[in-house]
């Protein structure tokens, strides 16, 4: 049990990047696509976090606890991970913008479509 | 008239901020001036938005 | 022992995972994101991260499903409406 | 390990798994009620998580979550009212379970806590919480006579 | 490229990353390790500093450069989707016909929306205390005021939300964030340092120096980008219709 324990949180977030990928891949819509990439970036806020976790440790907050008298987790990689999330949601929200825009002018959100448009 | 919708209003923001005051008190730990102070302030503001609210939603109607 | 609720978190994110890029309709994906945004927020709860849980619950329960609904929305519309003019 | 946290890892683990399996198959007016349960399990479940790690601070996730959750279900009442309108699911045994869950985890942290500012806190989040995922369900079922959809 | 090619390539690529992803992981520190160096001295740093929120200590005064950077992509990105989601020549503004919504939704939406709104003020207020922060706050803040598209119609919420009040608000909180960072400079020492203020009492609203000055400019920040952003898209979902408006 413990030695699965020590790698399961990294394997997790190495499959839920892959998932993420795949459906990135072989998506049919734009919006469906960008579902996906929001996929992919929830795997980095699982590696971040798996990595700054220390057993029996508690948050690095210190307004209901005396500090010192307990482990506390790494506060760096949380820091780390708050920026991902906000980067993350502007990212969701600008892609979604610029797939509005394509829906608009090409009259499609399918990638194949839309290659075929072009050429 | 006018007075009485005056004075309608003023109620209906003083009692939202009364009451939001006191949800700010039971959301903090410790109470002292300055929490005093930064909750009176937002609890101005949550009731003139609860205000504004209630008049947009019914205007219309 | 405390592993058993972060194994329970780390095993719904990767269903929740899963699910959200099985499902190729946008709306029922934006459905699994809110659910996948919740189990998100446990996990970082049980590795003791709640600054992180919070802004992942500010994020994904209302703001990203809003987002996503709003574009299935507008570009429904769209292309409701092009085919209108088309015929 | 204690008492608290197993309880918690009982709730999250049936909540999150029933409602996993709701929102990934089937049609989509049961996806929204599991939607919508995801939220009102969840919440007691990270309410018991706060005690287990004796921190009163995380209580603020299950704070936002009561807050939000019904929001979120919301909007996919608003914006899907037309694929919805044609049958309106009805899930009254889950909604009914899960307002039941979460009253009695609140009860019970309300009697750990003892009287006090914390407690209230605790009872914002429980009324919070069971209203908002009661008045969602209702909305969501077309339980309201007399409304025209857009 | 046809879609059987693609897929190949997908899957052979695919399992090359995973074959590197999973011998990468094998190789890294043990999960719950007790050895973060980074952290120990960051929790040493924030408790030098009177700030009870390690996150908060880091986010605004450890990495506050960071923080700038962070603000910039959100400003950017607001910016990009208002240039990418502007009304077009070709497109004209049809007001939607209002919308009923069931009293007891209404009634839930007014009731919630001053509670969400202080609770994402508290939210802010408390960051550099309890978990929270600018960020989030600002983020529940401005997913309050959209309670009013919920529980009434966008017209509601369009009479609440005066937008250009929530641009001039956007700009100038980024601004406040730079001018408290060059306060900084002009007070002698460096861009961003925490030197400006006294520390305070430890878990006090007012300890910490500068860090809730810079907490509550990125709360005002996210909050009024948030709802610009929103506004952008709820023009383009429910008023703005194809044609020029015959």
């Amino acid at each position: 049990m413990t030695a699965v324990m020590h790698v399961l949180p990294y394997l997790v977030a190495a499959y839920v990047f892959l998932v993420g990928a795949y459906g990135l891949a072989t998506s049919r819509n734009l919006i469906h696509a960008v579902g996906c990439l929001a996929v992919c970036q929830s795997a980095t806020y699982v590696l971040l976090l798996a990595v700054g976790y220390r057993d029996g440790g508690t948050a690095p907050v210190f307004s209901d606890i005396r500090p010192g008298s307990r482990p506390v987790v790494d506060p760096v990689v949380q820091a780390l991970t708050l920026t991902d999330i906000v980067v993350g949601a502007t990212v969701t929200a600008l892609l979604l913008a610029l797939t509005v825009q394509i829906a608009k002018r090409h009259g499609t959100v399918d990638p194949d479509e839309l290659r075929e448009l072009r050429g | 008239m006018k007075t009485r919708t005056t004075l309608l209003a003023v109620g209906e923001v003083l009692a939202w901020w009364a009451a939001l005051v006191v949800l700010w008190l039971m959301l903090i730990s410790t109470v002292y001036t300055l929490e005093w102070v930064v909750g009176a302030c937002a609890a101005g503001l949550g009731a003139l938005v609860a205000r504004a609210g209630r008049r947009a939603a019914v205007s219309r109607r | 022992m405390t592993d058993a609720v972060v194994v329970v978190a780390l095993l719904a994110v990767a269903g929740c995972a899963t699910a959200a890029v099985a499902n190729r309709d946008p709306a029922r994906q934006a459905l699994i994101l809110a659910v996948l945004g919740t189990s998100l927020a446990v996990l970082f709860t049980v590795l003791q991260a709640p600054d992180v849980g919070l802004s992942q619950l500010a994020v994904g329960s209302a703001l990203t499903p809003l987002l996503i609904m709003l574009s299935v929305r507008k570009v429904r519309r769209r292309s409701a409406h092009g085919k209108d003019s088309r015929q | 390990m204690n008492g608290w946290i197993l309880a918690a890892t009982v709730v999250l683990a049936v909540g999150l798994g029933t409602t996993l399996w709701g929102v990934a198959t089937g049609p989509l007016g049961r996806r929204v009620v599991a939607q919508n349960l995801s939220t009102a399990l969840v919440c007691p479940g990270l309410l018991l998580l706060s005690q287990g790690y004796s921190r009163t601070a995380y209580v603020d996730l299950a704070l936002l979550l009561a807050l939000l959750g019904p929001v979120g279900t919301l909007v996919f009442v608003r914006l899907l009212a037309d694929e919805l309108g044609d049958n309106p699911p009805q899930a009254w045994g889950p909604t009914w379970v899960a307002a039941g869950v979460g009253t009695v985890v609140v009860a019970v942290l309300c009697a750990v806590t003892g009287p006090g500012r914390a407690m209230v806190k605790l009872l914002v989040i429980g009324a919070l919480l069971v209203g908002g995922n009661l008045l969602a369900s209702r909305a969501l079922s077309g339980g309201f006579p007399g409304v025209s959809r857009d | 490229m046809n879609p059987r090619t693609r897929l190949w390539l997908v899957v052979l690529g695919g399992g090359g990353l995973a074959a590197l992803l999973v011998a990468a992981c094998l190789r890294l520190p043990v999960f719950g390790g007790p050895w973060h160096p980074y952290g120990d001295r960051a929790v040493r740093a924030a408790l030098a500093r009177h700030t009870a929120n390690t996150v908060a200590s880091v986010n605004f005064d450890q990495r506050a450069f960071d923080t700038m950077g962070e603000m910039t992509i959100l400003f950017g990105a607001v910016l990009g989707c208002v240039v990418l989601l502007r009304q077009a020549r070709d497109e004209h503004r049809d007001p939607p016909a209002p919308c009923e919504v069931a009293a007891p939704v209404r009634r839930y939406a007014l009731i919630v929306l001053p509670v969400a709104l202080v609770t994402g003020l508290y939210v802010i207020a408390h960051g550099q205390l309890s978990p929270g922060g600018g960020f989030q706050g600002g983020v529940v803040a401005a997913t309050a005021l959209h309670l009013m598209y919920l529980g009434a119609d966008y017209a509601a919420l369009e009479r609440i939300r005066p937008i250009e009040a929530y641009e001039i608000g956007d700009a100038l909180s980024a601004s406040a964030y730079l001018v408290l960072g060059f306060a900084g400079v002009l007070a002698g020492s460096a861009f961003l340092a925490n030197t400006l203020l006294p520390y305070g009492t430890f878990n006090m609203l007012s300890s910490g120096g500068t860090v809730p000055l810079l907490n509550a400019a990125i709360g005002m920040e996210v909050a009024c980008a948030v709802v610009v952003l929103l506004a952008r898209f709820l023009d383009q979902a429910v008023e703005i219709e194809e044609g020029s408006g015959e």
